[in-house]
């Protein structure tokens, strides 16, 4: 019979306790961000698709060595050169990044030799097309170059 | 180098339960050495050419990750079950391997306890032809989907299991995607 | 509560939980024979978010699998992390800088407690309580934020790389962290409050699912499951790896083997978990974070390979075998839910529809993990 | 004549606007209480503070298709959510939300708002018994034990109340209380333990609406949602402005009992919005525990029935009776 009264009493203050601790909640500040009308800014090292760094003149540190293509699990990136007349090396046609695929471990950027990809920094990616998917990369950068 | 001997009390005794189950292979040979059907406590059957002895062998735990290895043969599999039970041992996974130049399956079944660090692979090869091993799930239930599983991946057939329905893949799977002539 | 009657199977009918039910936190699908409201089988029918990472783990190089691993376990996807990156070192025999090592534990610790502050919220939550939830995932965002800084990535890491890690942290890394053990310690006795002592939870999860010390060690369960039986089992206690021995923490047992106990288990890891980060914070050490030799192309000598380390669910083991080759010729991962989910039918029978439900909400289960 | 006629429709539009302009913006408040409880900001996007998001959800409901599935029983299936809502609004008739606004002051008031309020858990079991869906027909049976369970004790304390203040007529036990000192609630010479009565009044009416944290019957965790789970639209829409009608009505007999009704505390200037203010108070304590609390197990609902309230509620009633002889 004590232990009834016992565990009635203290069964009916851990709830008056509870209630307290979700009205103390109610009166702080929110702590969630207005998603749309509020727009967070990523950490240096958050990993959206990759991209191309350009140079100082608007063009690819790429030496199409296929390395990026090689290291990727998943096999979400295609590149393609060919050799110019006049240039040492060969020049960069394609860089086709299929993002469908994409696991961003960070492979590709590991294995660049040359340091040409780096993560962008986009997260406001959505689309109900497949194809708005499959990034150029080289014409990405042509058109930051502009 | 082994960290097994002084800390584990019936490290000696499990380990000389074990070797009376395994099969007898040669050593120096030819390393996949036909194995001879090993029965119960019966070492040295008839000695061949080099060195015959039990493939029961302590491994290098810091480079291997387990303790003892222990190949057996098929039917032997539930007794090496019941020994690691007695002792107190639980079945942490069950799986295969295809090893399909020797034309074989291998049967793994991984156990290790509580309190000492102790970790036993018992080892069992099949006929990749007709693989088929006794299950362990009357001894260790935990075996129960392992085995199932393992039916799903590899097509190995555990005899006297009560449901070897596809459990990972879909019920009315009849491919085994883990045989290395299973085309992706 | 078992039942008390003796179940009546003339009038028995089938109950399909899931694969879409509220309570199976994702794709499980449970199959209940009941009478009534109690359960007189349930069979749990795995497989819908299968992916076979074993096949693809042989298709792959070592390295390439990587990011397979961050995926089977969404809620603690660096111990899987862990697992395999020093699975491979194990059989190259790569030594880890220790800075490497120190971070690798800060990190997996981190990711454990925003596991354990996950299933807390969502146990609550099959238990019918929505604001703890909510209060779990504002503590857990700190950690996201923090592990984001450094990893690049918020759920599914790909952060620990053969011989180290893929960067270092960051400036802010060390004082965001302590600053998070500070208000989560603030706000760990605000749950206790709130949660822990309600006698409305008391009376749901205390004595309900009993999972004996035997049916624990025949179904081969561990983690927080395992140590709510009163088993005094941890990997980073009883098969040491990486560098936990440098660390002072307690593994919290209890041995009440109910619901309760598996809850408290996991709450009472949370300060432990902070326990080891703080040690690890006061002593990390500077110097590399990459092995400086690490081949390019790693082909680890011929045999096989057994690496477990304790993930927030368990015992998580990775067994590998190599060819010699590039590419693994068997990987095998045994995940801890996979076992603690299968003595769910054994133990849940007689049980009450709610109550087997809060024992299945104690086990922690995570399904990608389960399928793989 | 013509004047009874007029008033009679007059607070039959008034009493359904009430039930459903409180069904609709209990949800708005229920949806900002919890957000704030767990400090996020809730509907915010339509209208200023999200005002007009319990409209729009309404036109959604009202615009959507009524799904039948095959197997169920159609009549039953359609009556149901009428059989939901329309207690609910008969019980308003005899409410007083101040001295000259009710509907119909009948002397018998307290006895017709519980003979209507049972009604609901028929609603609930015709829901659930009709939708063919075992999840569905579980939860039919949850809610009819867990009504049966909760109506005795709160009609024992309705009893003791009766005896307290020798009327069933509402306005008349709101008269009967015209200061805080005079609020039943305190009214100590009657018996010591009427706080308890307040508490156990209350708790059973979070019961008998089915209210976390004695939700079972709709159970999101356990039963999808339970009764309701086969219905869509208006049919849905209905049930749920049942269940927020009853809360109304709990609430309001609570506030009429135990906290003086329409009374002012200092009698000062009791009117219509006392009422309200008081209303919305409770409403406001119902949403806030529904936020804060787990759900009740089954066995720990009956137990907390059969081993705490009603051993308690008898208690007072005999308490009271000594009480009213005594002094």
């Amino acid at each position: 019979m004590g232990a009834y009264f016992k565990e009635l009493f203290s069964g009916t203050k851990s709830l008056f306790v509870g209630l307290q601790i979700t009205f103390g909640q109610m009166l702080k500040p929110l702590v969630t961000q207005q998603y749309p009308h509020e727009i967070s800014t990523m950490t240096p090292r958050f990993r959206g698709h990759i991209e191309l760094i350009p140079k100082e003149d608007g063009t690819t540190k790429c030496i199409v060595c296929g390395m990026c293509q090689r290291s990727c699990p998943s096999g979400c990136i295609t590149v393609a050169g060919e050799k110019r007349e006049g240039v040492k090396g060969k020049v960069l046609t394609k860089y086709r990044l299929d993002f469908t695929k994409c696991s961003l471990c960070g492979m590709c950027v590991e294995s660049c030799r040359p340091g040409a990809i780096t993560f962008s920094k986009e997260y406001n990616l959505a689309s109900t097309r497949k194809e708005d998917y499959t990034f150029d990369l080289l014409k990405r950068l042509e058109e930051k170059a502009k | 180098m082994n960290m097994v001997n002084g800390i584990f009390m019936d490290f000696n005794k499990l380990k000389e339960r074990l070797t009376a189950l395994a099969l007898i292979e040669e050593v120096p040979a030819t390393p996949p050495a036909a194995p001879a059907k090993g029965e119960e406590e019966q070492p040295p059957a008839e000695p061949a050419a080099p060195v015959s002895r039990p493939a029961a062998s302590e491994t290098d735990y810091p480079v291997r990750g387990f303790h003892l290895d222990v190949k057996v043969a098929a039917d032997s599999v539930v007794a090496a079950a019941t020994i690691l039970d007695e002792e107190g041992f639980f079945l942490e996974a069950v799986t295969g391997v295809d090893w399909i130049k020797d034309k074989e399956l291998e049967v793994v079944y991984d156990y290790t306890i509580w309190q000492p660090t102790c970790r036993v692979v018992i080892r069992t090869r099949l006929n990749r032809e007709a693989p088929e091993v006794p299950t362990i799930s009357e001894v260790c239930p935990g075996a129960n989907w392992h085995e199932r599983e393992t039916h799903d991946f590899f097509g190995i057939k555990f005899s006297g299991h009560p449901d070897l329905t596809p459990l990972l893949l879909p019920e009315d799977a009849d491919f085994h995607p883990l045989l290395k002539d299973f085309q992706v | 509560m078992s039942h008390p009657l003796p179940i009546n199977n003339q009038e028995s009918f089938v109950l399909n939980l899931g694969p879409q039910h509220p309570a199976t936190h994702g794709v499980l699908r449970v199959k209940l024979t009941m009478d009534g409201e109690y359960i007189m089988h349930a069979e749990p029918v795995l497989g819908y978010i299968h992916r076979m990472h074993e096949k693809m783990g042989e298709n792959r190089t070592w390295a390439q699998f990587m990011p397979n691993t961050g995926r089977m376990d969404y809620l603690s996807a660096l111990s899987f992390n862990h697992c395999y990156a020093a699975l491979v070192e194990k059989a190259m025999g790569i030594e880890v800088p220790e800075r490497a090592e120190y971070l690798r534990v800060i990190t997996v610790e981190l990711n454990r407690i925003s596991s354990h502050l996950v299933w807390f919220g969502a146990f609550i939550l099959d238990l019918g309580g929505f604001s703890p939830l909510l209060y779990a995932f504002d503590d857990r965002e700190h950690i996201l934020d923090l592990l984001e800084s450094v990893t690049g990535s918020r759920l599914t890491y790909c952060y620990f790389r053969f011989g180290g890690l893929y960067n270092d942290i960051d400036e802010n890394f060390v004082d965001g962290t302590r600053e998070f053990i500070k208000t989560m310690r603030e706000r760990l006795p605000m749950y206790h409050n709130l949660v822990t002592k309600n006698i409305i939870l008391i009376k749901r999860i205390k004595d309900i699912g009993p999972i004996s010390k035997e049916t624990i060690r025949k179904y081969g369960a561990t983690g927080p499951v395992a140590r709510g039986s009163g088993i005094d089992y941890d990997i980073r206690k009883n098969e040491p790896y990486s560098i936990y021995p440098e660390f002072d923490f307690d593994i919290p047992v209890y041995t009440e083997c109910d619901s309760m106990a598996r809850y408290m288990v996991r709450m009472d890891e949370i300060e432990q978990s902070m326990r080891i980060i703080e040690q690890a914070l006061d002593k990390l050490p500077e110097g590399p974070i990459m092995a400086p030799k690490v081949p390019k192309i790693l082909k680890p000598p011929k045999g096989d390979y057994y690496q477990a380390v304790e993930s927030a669910r368990g015992s998580l083991g990775m067994r590998a075998v190599s060819d010699g080759t590039n590419k693994a010729y068997r990987l095998k991962v045994r995940s801890p839910t996979f076992s603690n989910l299968s003595l769910f039918s054994e133990v849940s029978e007689g049980m009450l529809l709610p109550d087997a439900l809060a024992l299945m909400g104690s086990l922690d289960l995570v399904i990608p993990e389960i399928d793989r | 004549m013509d004047s009874e006629i007029i008033r009679v429709i007059a607070f039959l539009v008034g009493v359904i606007a009430f039930a459903a302009l409180n069904a609709a913006y209990l949800v708005w408040l229920e949806r900002k209480e919890a957000a704030h409880i767990q400090r996020r900001i809730g509907p915010k996007e339509v209208g200023p503070f999200g005002l007009l998001q319990p409209m729009v959800d309404g036109i959604k409901l009202m615009t959507k298709q009524i799904l039948i599935p095959d197997g169920v029983d159609p009549i039953l299936f359609r009556l149901a959510p009428i059989l939901a809502m329309i207690p609910a609004i008969m019980c308003f008739v005899t409410i007083p939300f101040s001295q000259e606004l009710v509907a119909r002051n009948i002397n018998l008031g307290l006895l017709m708002i519980f003979a209507f309020a049972s009604i609901n858990v028929l609603a609930l079991l015709l829901g659930g018994w009709a939708s063919a869906n075992k999840y569905a027909v579980i939860s039919a049976a949850r809610a009819v034990a867990q009504n049966v369970a909760y109506e005795i004790p709160m009609l024992i304390t309705v009893i003791t109340m009766v005896m307290i203040t020798g009327t069933l007529n509402l306005n008349d036990i709101v008269a009967q209380q015209p200061n805080i000192s005079q609020w039943y609630i305190f009214r100590f010479s009657a018996s010591p333990l009427m706080p308890v009565a307040f508490l156990i009044f209350f708790v059973c009416s979070l019961a008998e609406t089915n209210r976390a944290p004695f939700d079972l019957s709709e159970a999101e965790s356990e039963l999808v949602a339970g009764f309701h789970t086969e219905y869509s639209s208006m049919g849905f829409g209905l049930f749920f402005m049942g269940e927020y009608a009853n809360i109304v009505i709990g609430s309001s007999l609570a506030v009429i009992l135990f906290l003086g009704g329409w009374q002012d505390p200092f009698g000062l200037f009791p009117g219509v919005w006392w009422f309200l203010i008081k209303l919305y108070c409770l409403i406001f304590t119902v949403i806030w525990i529904r936020w804060t609390y787990p759900r009740t197990q089954f066995y720990g609902l009956l137990n907390l029935s059969w081993k705490i309230l009603i051993p308690i509620s008898l208690f007072n009633l005999l308490l009271t009776a000594g009480f009213l002889k005594v002094f």
